[in-house]
């Protein structure tokens, strides 16, 4: 627990905040910064249009093979990070037929915002799915058929009934499928080294200017983290 | 009504939706809904625990249903004010459901189901969830409901007392399958199978009719016959309506069997019985009497039994307590 | 899912099992797989000593400020990668106070054994406490007063009793964090690039040489995570 | 014994040392062990739900004890042996706990307990989780253990018929405090508040003596008098004992009475009582009555008082059936 806590604790006796006001007004930090963000956001948004109903559907139906498609969906928990990079380039680098169609939409992997956007979504995906599926597994089935039958269809009675009772669960998962997305650096190496990310800066900085200003790029990063999470412990509190 | 495990909650849920059959059909009013969703069916389902949203107040409940048919939100108002009032929950209209008792929980259920005047309504053991204090009067607010409103409901109890108080028809259930239809008399006075005669058991229940009153007590005549025997006043909250016709219980270890006329005794029934057949049950025997047509049972130990010498065809003086008779309610 | 499920695939096609083959064999590819399982291992077992009392600890006892010690050990679930590597270094690198101490220990930090072994411990503690956690808290605690009752002492009965009865719990947990402990790359490039962990490498060739040698690199490694993931699957199942 | 909440299974743990008390001192056999762990006290628990150790066989379980305490293998093995036979769970000790009935699960919880040899067991309410068939059972099984192993019993139940049965002494408890100790004649009549009297309720409860039997039925004297009556046939699983001394209950409602003598009837116990009082219990009535020496209550209704124009100093005859004497067991 202290092993945790210390490097926390030194990290912010360290830092030279006046460098860390100064670095975070840099260019290149704020794009750096935009463009984790951005991703992230994107990540988690096409996840969440995704990933909830397809939630609902493995917290409320059995069909054959559903335990199947669960351990697929957590696969990306125990992948290598570095692995997960090359998986995506294999797979969608636009040297490949599907990457090909994909370029063609404008989805280009290598080197692009597109890359960022795909290695987060492949990381993040389980964190999400596993979160909003407990949630819905915790809404009552009763309640949904009892909606039926005073006359709402499936879809009102997802919106009113299925998703209002879960939201907290389906929050939850939206913010730590972010910062896993923020988290990741080791596939974004691989798939997508520019634009740079804030975690690509942070490792270029630190091999090349040393600690003191790698290390003072961290401090907001983590501050945003801390307080994502203070959200996710105080959602889970009230539960 | 049936046993629990019977499959009564699932035929329910079929006539609903939520169960799609894999064979047969289900029927409101003629039409084959048997692949409609729920939301076609005009069917309301109030089950066992109520099911209110919990994140909706009372009155985002009651009016689901309306908002749902998109019914304008002053008819949604007038409509959801009318309903409550006739269910007495006004004043909860602002709460929370988790902050309401039971009773309380089941009305606003009711007036959610209702608030839509669907052709049926289905109850799915309104009563069990409720303390004993409280099931009688949730039976009596069904039954005026039911009156005004002329629903359809189907109501699955576990409670032969319920079934008989509240049913036009009961279907007895066991097993997955229905073993028999018919009215509440029927159905106890000519089951047609052993699980249905073992479910009715073995107590003594009559058709009754309140014919006055005597001494504290009220005098009622036990039908077909004109048996008139003494019972102890009818709590206030059952309504007796004006036919004065009510069923009664008497449970066959509370009635008191002798060879010879019993004199005057707080034991206020007292009746001349021929002994019809007597069954073994166990450590005690179960005597099967005939009161001017009225057939009476009770259970006497095997001792007594070969003390009074009793047999087929035997006179015997039957008596109870006016206390011992259960009035069930009006039918 | 599909999208999880493609990449495994088109590796599956895309790789030159020769090429991997011989690949295993090369000396520099084998001593980067023995470091890492080591240094995995070797968290693992730091985190079982020191995890599995304090997870007990957590499960059983109420004490004020427990919400706040649960909280920091699940910090590191949503600190960035890079983040992490820097922390680590700040607090414990050789140039410190504390890691001045653990460097006369011989525990040294920076391109060391270590310094990848205090990484993985860091990363993957919330895996094992929160898993192990749950485990002890599904445990009766009746059974263990009973055992007591009967003359066990506390460690006696927590050996005898709790333990035995946690061990699904217990074993998930040790494969999570391994599994974790492998995956980190992002802050060992900052820590500890040297001795070089298999993630490392994959990323260093795959700069150096291109996607065919690092894409055949990862297959071992894919296989390895995937059959532990199995096992996670199979325990979850059974319990 | 008290009423669930009383804060009778937290003394029981605290007996046990799993909690230790702010305030206050906890001594067996004169040892003050407040702070004793509870492996230092030689108590063993037998909880409500037995918590046998479910991934050990019935014969570690048992033997659990033994080995903490490192007795050698073969001595476990004859210790264990021994316990087994006694409570007949030899056939069952290579199964897991998850496979054994409810009433197998007790005797080896007990058996657990008892192989160790402590100085106090401590039984949390052992028959509640049995079904009543197995209730008796196991009652009369404590009863023999209890017997043979001389050890003490802290026994924990809100059921005060079993209380009654297995007691030395009883322990009241409500509100996590003792009302009174005493043993079990002394606080069934002489309950000295008004909580202890409302739990032992207003049942007739009389220590008897059997003095043998007639035409099916054996024959009581209730004590102090020497009043007889008859009762129908004890069950088998009651263990009689050398002396014949039982303890019998007879609902108030089982006694009908009358103003004039009945004639022999299957109410087989007929006696002359005088009217000592007359409690208003709201819709009947609770009549006190004296039979050379023993006290007899019965519920008669409002009407039915009325009507025999009873009042306290009266010559009634009550009578009630074999079959209503309820016998406790030996003491």
């Amino acid at each position: 627990m202290l092993f945790i806590l210390i490097p926390l604790i030194v990290l912010h006796i360290a830092t030279n905040y006046f460098l860390t006001y100064k670095l975070v007004q840099a260019e290149i930090v704020l794009r750096a910064f935009i463009t984790t963000f951005t991703a992230a956001s994107a990540s988690t948004i096409i996840l969440a249009i995704l990933g909830i109903p397809l939630s609902y559907i493995l917290a409320r139906r059995e069909f054959r093979g559903k335990s199947i498609v669960e351990s697929i969906i957590d696969i990306p928990l125990v992948i290598p990070h570095a692995v997960v990079g090359i998986l995506i380039l294999v797979a969608y680098s636009s040297r490949t037929s599907i990457g090909n169609i994909l370029s063609n939409l404008g989805l280009i992997v290598e080197d692009n915002f597109w890359g960022i956007v795909f290695v987060m979504v492949y990381v993040s995906a389980p964190l999400l799915v596993d979160s909003v599926k407990d949630g819905f597994k915790s809404v009552d089935p009763m309640l949904e058929y009892v909606a039926r039958t005073l006359g709402a269809g499936p879809y009102r009675t997802f919106f009113t009934i299925s998703l209002p009772m879960a939201w907290r669960s389906v929050v939850t998962g939206i913010i730590l499928s972010w910062a896993r997305a923020v988290s990741e650096v080791g596939a974004l190496l691989i798939v997508a080294y520019y634009p740079k990310t804030i975690n690509i800066l942070i490792i270029e900085w630190f091999n090349t200017f040393g600690l003191e200003y790698a290390k003072s790029l961290t401090v907001p990063l983590l501050v945003i983290c801390i307080v994502l999470f203070a959200c996710i412990r105080y959602l889970s509190r009230r539960a | 009504m049936g046993p629990s495990g019977a499959g009564k909650t699932l035929l329910l849920h079929t006539i609903a939706g939520i169960y799609v059959p894999s064979r047969g059909t289900v029927r409101i009013g003629g039409v084959d809904v048997t692949v409609f969703p729920p939301e076609k069916r005009s069917v309301a389902l109030v089950p066992q625990d109520y099911a209110l949203f919990p994140h909706l107040t009372v009155f985002e409940n009651i009016s689901y249903g309306l908002r749902t048919r998109g019914v304008g939100s002053s008819e949604i108002e007038e409509r959801v004010k009318r309903i409550s009032e006739e269910l007495e929950i006004s004043h909860l209209l602002h709460r929370m459901p988790r902050t309401l008792s039971g009773g309380e929980q089941q009305r606003v259920a009711l007036a959610r189901a209702l608030v839509v005047e669907p052709k049926v309504i289905l109850l799915d053991e309104p009563t069990a969830a409720l303390d004993p204090a409280l099931k009688t009067s949730a039976r009596s607010l069904l039954r005026s409901l039911h009156a005004k409103h002329g629903f359809t409901a189907i109501h699955v109890t576990h409670d032969i007392v319920e079934a008989i108080e509240l049913a036009d028809r009961i279907a007895f259930m066991s097993g997955g399958r229905i073993l028999q239809i018919g009215e509440p008399m029927e159905i106890l006075y000519n089951p047609k199978s052993s699980e249905v005669l073992k479910f009715t058991g073995e107590i003594n229940l009559y058709s009754a009719e309140i014919v006055g009153s005597k001494s504290g007590c009220i005098v009622l005549e036990l039908k077909p016959s004109n048996l008139r025997v003494m019972a102890a006043p009818i709590p206030q909250h059952l309504d007796l309506g004006e036919t004065g016709r009510v069923h009664v219980v008497i449970r066959p270890e509370d009635i008191v069997l002798s060879k010879k006329p019993p004199i005057q005794t707080s034991a206020r029934n007292v009746y001349e019985a021929v002994v019809e057949n007597l069954l073994d049950r166990g450590p005690i025997y179960l005597v099967v009497m005939d009161v001017m047509g009225i057939r009476l049972k009770s259970y006497i130990t095997r001792g007594a039994l070969e003390d009074l010498r009793i047999k087929p065809g035997d006179k015997v003086y039957a008596y109870f307590k006016a206390s011992s008779i259960r009035i069930l309610g009006v039918k």
